[in-house]
């Protein structure tokens, strides 16, 4: 894999933080912090009070039985769902309620639990299309894009398209889908899938990355598989990443902290080893009578 | 079959991105473009110019224009017709009403005209999706019939609301025989294509793409949706705008609102659901078979009515034209949602790896 | 104030024909999720039929009587119309079960093209009249209190009591009958529905079929006021506001849908109108609905619709 | 030619500076290294690796796939003087130790983290390994042990000692003669430790340039770079004749696209080992099985024509004009697609080498227009001793000696070959070197073989292999176990096949089924399986295995001295033979004398004449766990046939 500067397109503020310094992975401030956010839907009570805190180059998890409010939290924080109270702020800005365009322009993508992906297009366009947020050519530029690469201002479009190619393609040499690059993404495994929903998220140069029960529904060796993928993005880019996972082994193997959810409340937080321990977590998981 | 590809390998993307990247597919575009350039005019006769190539040459472009909106950007649209019209009239007015107004710019300032009706009444599809959006652009169609039917500035105070429009000029070179009407459209339709193939394979197309598989999704991976459907109207109203121009000018030559009714909308939905949607040779096929089929069942039922012994009229020709087209439509909806589009590009996947099945 | 009076109740009535053509893709939409584009071309082959066979029974079997013979032919235009809906679900839904709306809906346009040309070639395409013993002279009412009393179209009348009266019995229909029941899990999910073993196709085929016989009423009534002519299914095209309006999932909305654009329609071309050109009926309709559908995206009566991730 | 390869490097990169010298695909596209730029590349590396402390006549060691900075590691090594060690990359950690201490390698330069890690784990058992420096970076950033660096930063810190010793590079590069040591070959050997082939400059681009001459290479030339370096064809195709021809070498991007990258390329000079095209055969016969009955029929038609007609158009012999107008259809509408989907189009020369290779494998690549060549050599004698000319492409001979090569045979049969390519020793293994290389300079190649009338020679077996059946109906006949095996290998079900018979009264054989074919096959049949095991034990499957061993008899009955030879006995093994577990060689050839003591219950059972023998095997997991396995196998006897006494 080509060590790229992520930087390349000059994006303003450090997009992905590739440089972190080698030794034991720094985990750095406060990145993320969620307070009391609490999300209903009618009547029903999604989540209640929630709040934690997300620091920067951690492997932060989100992890509770089905039904506990862990996606409702990641709609919550990347905008798709509108908290009714609490609020999220992102590197000291706060906000009540988020935008997905917004949220994403701040630099946190995030993968869909159930695929998300466009079926009408090749794999590569799919991660390309992760690009799109860093577009600069205009729609004429994009236009006239095809014979006059070579000019300054109408050959923009062909230049920055190749930029864009050139990371996405690091990508696909990272997550190794060279041999899949041209297939529609509809006719690819399940295992594969998730890794182009991944590879779509990566090319947003995050610096937060949002995983959804990114190991579901795989057998063993696809899950050794991604946990390896996601531990280098944490390790190569330094991407901060939240993951909701409800595989304990997994969970406990990779994650820093971990923050228990039960029925939309918060029920534990603290490193693996804490929550382990901690009895309200083992009956909610063993399931006692409520 | 004809697929000879070692050897052919990339070594820089702007090459692995050109439209045509296989070479044979590269000869068989020019080897086209040669035919149709230099052989068609010369050997054409002028029933088949007039009657046939003109037709299909502007329906084809005004298909390239649905087609980015409904192929490719998902947003079903039944108020092409609408857009055809408000290009035609307007490049009428902006060429009688301001002397010494060039050709092509009046068709432009057409196409930019029916541009700012297309997104004006793209905002629904902001709110809204689907079927309802399908009945907010038939508003557009009404709206527009009514508009250029009672508004007395549109048709420069014609009393019958019918125009005329008579030798074209293009740079001193007039433009009357089917020979140069054919080769003046052919040239916007060669262009405007390529001009679509551009948008379709670059960001925004891939903007519009994912707004048609899965719009919640291109939201939240930073797609304005917004500026995604919007600039879908825009290019599509623009194109079908010139279409519309081209149509009233060089085809019809004397026009009435009428032509650009509601059934024009249904006929260009119509070649883009046979053509293949989200496929610009799809435009093509759909336009090709729109114009051809009523010529061909012209000819054959009669014959096929004598028999069986039952004379066909013309009328008859006319609703068994309408029972086709219906039963076709239904047809490929079953068969191959994409139409000839998709049939075209999984023959051409087979000949490339012919003679293994996959 | 009598002319305003006059004009309320002719959009009242025009309303209620409106409302009745609704109905019609309420059901389908209702019962198959389908947004049928092709009630238009059902309204006109229906009303052709109805025409013709009112014409040809009589030569058949000889008999006189008005009465007898239209009855007759409305049997015989409603088991066509059986047909036409057990050939749209045989060739057409069957083989597009579970496609999204809008691959339905443009093979509703393609039954559309289909049944003009249809129509057109069984039954001729010049324009006929339809003779239901429609009372056709108008009455006056209210001399008393306004000069020249208010003119009502007693047609209008009847016209309106007979589309109450459908709309009624199909409601009923819809909410109490163990069919109706059916056909409200059918539009909720096909594949649910079938797994619970509701025959997918028969019900179709009774919705479809109800769906032609609103047609045929609506047909008649309207043909025999203009005539059955190949307008109709552009007047047809006039009902969609009104499914717009009054969302597309409740027949209730349909019906109150139906009465508005009717009134307003009237209402716009009198006072409206004249300002701008007049005939501005055939868009009124739908800027009205379109306005309406950019602050409630889902109609009057309609369910939100809420996209999950 | 005298002269070293550093040298030859600087006279392509004059004569040629900016045309493309090497393609690596990677990141979608290929990217180029021009010859000007290579030398660059390679005298940074030189100086980097001088000032690193290796010294002339050191060794330094190459683990990796096919990538131009590792083959340009080789280069800057060689212009030091020090001797370049390739090793296979998809060798287990333990395979290397014996290598390394046995050339004291201080220094080696290796492709990723995984050979990191190989490298990092014998460390321990090569205390002299000082220094490893990595290509590609990735997952190595956190990576503390000492001596490990990039491959980069050695380059920045070769350039930074080229500009301050600019005639160093140069001067360096002259002193190196083409009699100095160039490289050394580890030969996987079928017993024992692996030996260290030595050879020269002068050997290995005297026998590259014979080589070139004979098929006319030139700078105009493709080739695609895909087995592993280590191996003595893979280095002289793409390493010794790219530097002699100047033609372009094509790098793949990984294992899994090699097909893909095939396809684009479409090299013009190729070699395969057999068992590659067997491979290509058998996805071809799946592929087709699945297509419409149209399609199959034209497919099959055409094949008939091929077979018939083929050859001979190749060989240039006469052919009817209605064969040829017909063959040429057929080329138009089967076998060019069929070329081009294999990747073969632009072929000019392939050869196939390494192992012979079985009739009707080699005549179908002929019959559709693909010049397939057999090509006889080994490790020992740098490739090039026989080469098929053009027109004399035959299946049962392996060709003509080649310039400069001399050919004589033992009284045991076993052929001798004296050539300018043959190696210098075996490293710090006289004894073992003396057993193969006599007094007069003849190499012993334990080949048995003999020249036939036009002058090929032709190779019956391995001389310790080829063995006597004793007692029984045929008794003293001669018995060539790969001869059988190559026979049975030609079927697509057939992925290995392993024949006893030394010695005995008949011939009994092991079958090995090919999982693709014989999955596709029964999923067909819509025969449900669990997996390798379980399909191996299927009855139908056995059926299947009957009708080839029965056709191969029939075959054999045929040829009267290998009558002796046909299968009496067979049974299906319950897991596919591998180098894992020790049998099969890195280049996958059976280790007969191996699998012999491994399955000693199996062959006893064979030959007692049991109905079935349960067995278990020790089996090594990708990931270095070992398991077991184990089933019991039913054995079948096969139809055998009279010997049919020759015609003429």
């Amino acid at each position: 894999m080509r060590q790229i500067d992520m930087d390349q397109t000059g994006e303003s503020g450090s997009a992905g933080g590739a440089a972190a310094s080698a030794g034991a992975k720094k985990i750095g401030e406060v990145i993320l912090d969620v307070k009391n956010i609490s999300l209903r839907f009618g009547g029903v009570k999604a989540l209640t009070d929630i709040s934690f805190d997300v620091r920067e180059h951690e492997v932060r998890a989100i992890i509770g039985p089905n039904g506990a409010g862990k996606s409702s939290m990641l709609n919550c924080i990347n905008g798709v769902y509108q908290p009714q109270e609490g609020s999220i702020s992102f590197r000291g800005q706060t906000f009540r309620h988020m935008n997905s365009r917004q949220v994403a322009e701040m630099g946190i993508a995030r993968t869909f639990q159930n695929l998300a992906l466009f079926k009408g297009m090749s794999v590569i366009d799919n991660l390309m299309s992760g690009r799109n947020l860093r577009v600069k050519s205009g729609l004429l530029a994009q236009a006239f894009r095809h014979p006059f690469a070579g000019l300054k201002w109408l050959g923009s479009a062909q230049q920055e398209e190749e930029q864009h190619r050139a990371f996405v393609e690091n990508i696909i040499d990272f997550l190794e889908i060279q041999a899949y690059r041209k297939t529609p993404v509809g006719t690819l495994p399940y295992g594969l899938q998730k890794r182009v929903d991944l590879g779509r998220a990566l090319a947003m140069q995050p610096q937060v990355l949002l995983l959804d029960e990114p190991m579901a529904g795989m057998n063993l060796e696809e899950k050794q598989d991604m946990s390896r993928f996601i531990l280098d993005v944490n390790d190569e880019f330094g991407t901060t990443i939240v993951l909701i996972e409800h595989d304990m082994g997994v969970v406990m193997d990779i994650s820093d902290r971990v923050v228990v959810l039960d029925y939309g409340k918060k029920i534990g937080d603290g490193t693996p080893e804490e929550v382990r321990g901690n009895e309200e977590v083992i009956r909610a998981y063993l399931g006692t009578s409520h | 079959m004809f697929y000879r590809e070692n050897g052919q390998f990339k070594t820089s993307y702007r090459a692995d991105q050109q439209i045509f990247p296989i070479d044979q597919d590269r000869w068989l575009v020019l080897a086209l473009l040669a035919v149709v350039c230099l052989v068609v005019p010369a050997l054409a006769s002028d029933y088949l110019l007039r009657a046939i190539l003109v037709p299909f040459l502007i329906l084809a472009l005004a298909a390239i224009g649905v087609n980015v909106l409904v192929g490719y950007c998902g947003q079903i649209s039944m108020g092409s017709g609408a857009f055809m019209a408000m290009g035609a009239y307007m490049a009428y007015n902006s060429l009688v009403r301001v002397d010494g107004m060039p050709l092509i710019v009046a068709l432009l300032i057409g196409g930019l005209c029916a541009t700012v009706f297309g997104v004006l009444f793209g905002l629904p599809s902001l709110r809204v999706k689907g079927l309802y959006l399908a009945v907010a652009t038939l508003a557009a169609q009404f709206f527009a019939d009514w508009m250029f039917l009672r508004v007395k500035w549109f048709t420069n105070d014609s009393p019958s609301g019918s125009v005329s429009v008579s030798n074209l000029q293009l740079m001193g070179w007039s433009i009357d025989t089917p020979v140069e009407k054919y080769l003046f459209c052919l040239g916007f339709v060669v262009v405007f294509a390529w001009l679509a193939k551009n948008l379709v394979r670059s960001a925004i197309g891939r903007e519009w793409m994912a707004i048609r598989d899965m719009d919640v999704a291109a939201a939240v991976i930073g797609i304005r949706p917004m500026y995604a459907k919007l600039t879908a109207f825009a290019v599509s109203s623009f194109i079908i705008g010139v279409a519309g121009g081209l149509w009233a000018f060089v085809h019809l030559g004397a026009w009435e609102p009428a032509a650009f009714g509601v059934e024009r909308s249904f006929q260009l939905l119509f070649m883009i659901i046979i053509g293949g949607l989200g496929s610009i040779v799809g435009a093509f096929f759909g336009a090709a078979f729109i114009v051809l089929l009523p010529i061909f069942l012209n000819q054959s039922l009669p014959v096929l009515g004598a028999l069986v012994g039952v004379s066909i009229s013309t009328t008859g020709v006319a609703h068994a034209e309408a029972m086709v087209f219906g039963a076709l439509i239904v047809w490929f909806l079953i068969v191959e949602p994409h139409g000839l589009g998709r049939l075209w590009a999984l023959g051409k996947q087979k000949m490339r790896t012919w003679p293994f099945p996959h | 104030m009598a002319f305003f009076l006059e004009s309320l109740f002719g959009g009242l009535m025009a309303g209620m024909l409106y409302s009745l053509v609704a109905l019609g893709f309420v059901l389908i939409f209702k019962a198959s999720g389908v947004f049928n584009f092709a009630q238009g071309a059902m309204v006109l082959f229906a009303a052709l039929a109805m025409a013709r066979f009112s014409t040809w029974v009589p030569q058949w079997i000889g008999i006189e009587s008005l009465i007898l013979a239209n009855a007759i032919a409305f049997v015989l235009a409603a088991a066509l119309m059986w047909v036409v809906a057990w050939l749209i679900e045989r060739l057409v839904l069957r083989h597009l079960v579970n496609q999204e709306g809008v691959t339905l809906l443009m093979a509703t346009l393609g039954i559309t093209y289909f049944l003009d040309g249809l129509g057109q070639t069984l039954f001729g395409s010049n324009i006929y009249a339809i003779n239901v013993g429609m009372p056709k002279d108008p009455v006056f009412l209210m001399e008393s209190t306004f000069p020249g009393g208010v003119l009502i179209n007693l047609e209008d009348v009847y016209a309106a009591c007979i589309a109450a009266l459908l709309v009624g019995a199909l409601s009923l229909f819809f909410q109490k009958t163990s069919t109706g029941r059916a056909l409200r899990a059918v539009a909720d999910d096909h594949q649910a529905a079938q797994s619970i073993g509701i025959a997918l196709n028969r019900i179709w085929v009774i919705v479809w079929f109800v769906a032609g016989v609103t047609a045929l009423v609506a047909g008649i009534i309207w043909g025999s006021k203009l005539g059955v002519q190949f307008s109709l299914t552009t007047l047809a095209l006039r009902a969609l506001p009104v499914v717009i309006l009054g969302g597309l999932t409740s027949v209730p909305g349909a019906i109150i849908g139906g009465l508005i654009i009717g009134v307003g329609e009237k209402l716009s071309e009198v006072y409206l109108g004249p300002f701008v050109g007049g005939g501005i009926e055939i868009w009124f309709a739908y800027v009205l609905a379109l306005v309406f559908l950019l602050f409630r995206p889902q109609g009057l009566f309609g369910e939100k619709i809420i996209d999950r991730v | 030619m005298d002269t070293t390869f550093p040298r030859q490097l600087k006279r392509q990169a004059a004569r040629y500076p900016n045309r493309p010298a090497m393609r690596e695909k990677a990141y979608g596209i290929w990217q180029t290294t021009s010859w000007g730029e290579m030398l660059r590349l390679v005298r940074s590396l030189a100086c980097g690796l001088h000032e690193a402390g290796l010294r002339r006549g050191e060794h330094l060691v190459v683990i990796g796939a096919n990538r131009p900075r590792l083959y340009a590691t080789m280069l800057a090594a060689q212009s030091l003087g020090a001797i370049a060690v390739p090793l296979y990359q998809d060798a287990v950690a333990g395979e290397c130790v014996f290598p390394i201490n046995n050339a004291e390698v201080r220094l080696c330069v290796v492709e990723d983290q995984e050979q990191v890690d190989k490298m990092l784990e014998i460390r321990g058992q090569c205390p002299q390994l000082e220094r490893i420096w990595y290509d590609d970076a990735r997952g190595l950033r956190n990576y503390e042990q000492a001596g490990l660096q990039s491959l980069d930063a050695l380059v920045v810190a070769g350039e930074a000692f080229d500009r301050a010793h600019p005639g160093f590079f140069d001067e360096q590069v002259e002193q190196g003669q083409p009699d100095d040591v160039a490289a050394m070959f580890f030969t996987s050997g079928t017993t024992g430790n692996p030996k260290g082939v030595v050879h020269l400059h002068r050997g290995l681009l005297d026998r590259a340039g014979a080589g070139a001459r004979f098929d006319k290479l030139g700078p105009g030339d493709e080739v695609l770079a895909y087995l592993p370096p280590a191996w003595i064809g893979q280095n002289i195709f793409s390493y010794a004749q790219w530097l002699v021809s100047g033609y372009v070498v094509n790098c793949p991007e990984s294992s899994a696209t090699v097909s893909i990258d095939m396809k684009e390329v479409g090299p013009t000079y190729y070699f395969a080992p057999p068992r590659v095209f067997e491979g290509l055969l058998t996805s071809v016969m799946i592929r087709m099985e699945d297509a419409g009955a149209l399609k199959r029929w034209l497919f099959h038609s055409a094949m008939g024509l091929a077979r018939r007609v083929g050859p001979d158009l190749m060989d240039g012999k006469p052919v009817g004009a209605w064969d040829r107008l017909k063959y040429r259809l057929g080329d138009w509408l089967v076998y060019g697609p069929l070329r081009n989907n294999l990747g073969l189009s632009r072929v000019r020369v392939a050869y196939t080498a390494g192992e012979a290779i079985g009739p009707d494998l080699f005549s179908f690549y002929r019959s559709i227009g693909v010049n397939l060549k057999q090509l006889y050599g080994s490790t020992e004698t740098a490739v090039f001793v026989c080469l098929q000319p053009d027109h004399e492409a035959r299946a049962d001979t392996v060709g003509v000696p080649c310039e400069g090569v001399q050919i004589k045979l033992s009284e045991t049969g076993e052929i001798l070959v004296r050539s300018p390519g043959l190696l210098k020793e075996y490293h710090k293994n006289p004894q073992a070197t003396a057993e193969v290389l006599d007094a007069e300079g003849w190499y012993h190649t334990s080949d048995a073989g003999f020249i036939d009338a036009a002058g090929h020679l032709k190779i019956i077996d391995r001389v310790k292999d080829v063995g006597r059946l004793s007692g029984g109906a045929h008794d003293g006949a001669m018995f060539a176990p790969k001869y059988v095996e190559n026979k049975l290998k030609f079927f697509s079900h057939i992925k290995e096949a392993v024949a006893f018979g030394d010695g005995r009264d008949r011939v009994c054989v092991m079958v090995n089924i090919d999982f693709e074919a014989v999955g596709n096959w029964a999923e067909r049949r819509n025969l449900p399986y669990t997996g390798y095991t379980d399909l191996a034990a299927k009855p139908e499957v056995y059926e299947l295995i009957a009708q080839c061993v029965e056709q191969v008899n029939a075959d054999l009955s045929r040829d009267e001295r290998l009558a002796g030879s046909q299968i009496s006995r067979f049974l299906v093994l319950h897991k596919e033979l591998d180098a894992d577990d020790g049998e099969l060689t890195r280049t996958n050839k059976v280790r007969r004398g191996f699998i012999g003591e491994k399955y000693q219950a199996l062959v006893e059972a064979l030959y007692a004449g049991k109905r079935e023998q349960f067995i278990q095997t020790q089996v090594k997991f990708e990931d270095g766990r070992t398991g077991s396995v184990s089933a019991t196998l039913q054995i079948r006897d096969a139809k055998t046939f009279a010997p049919v006494k020759e015609a003429a």
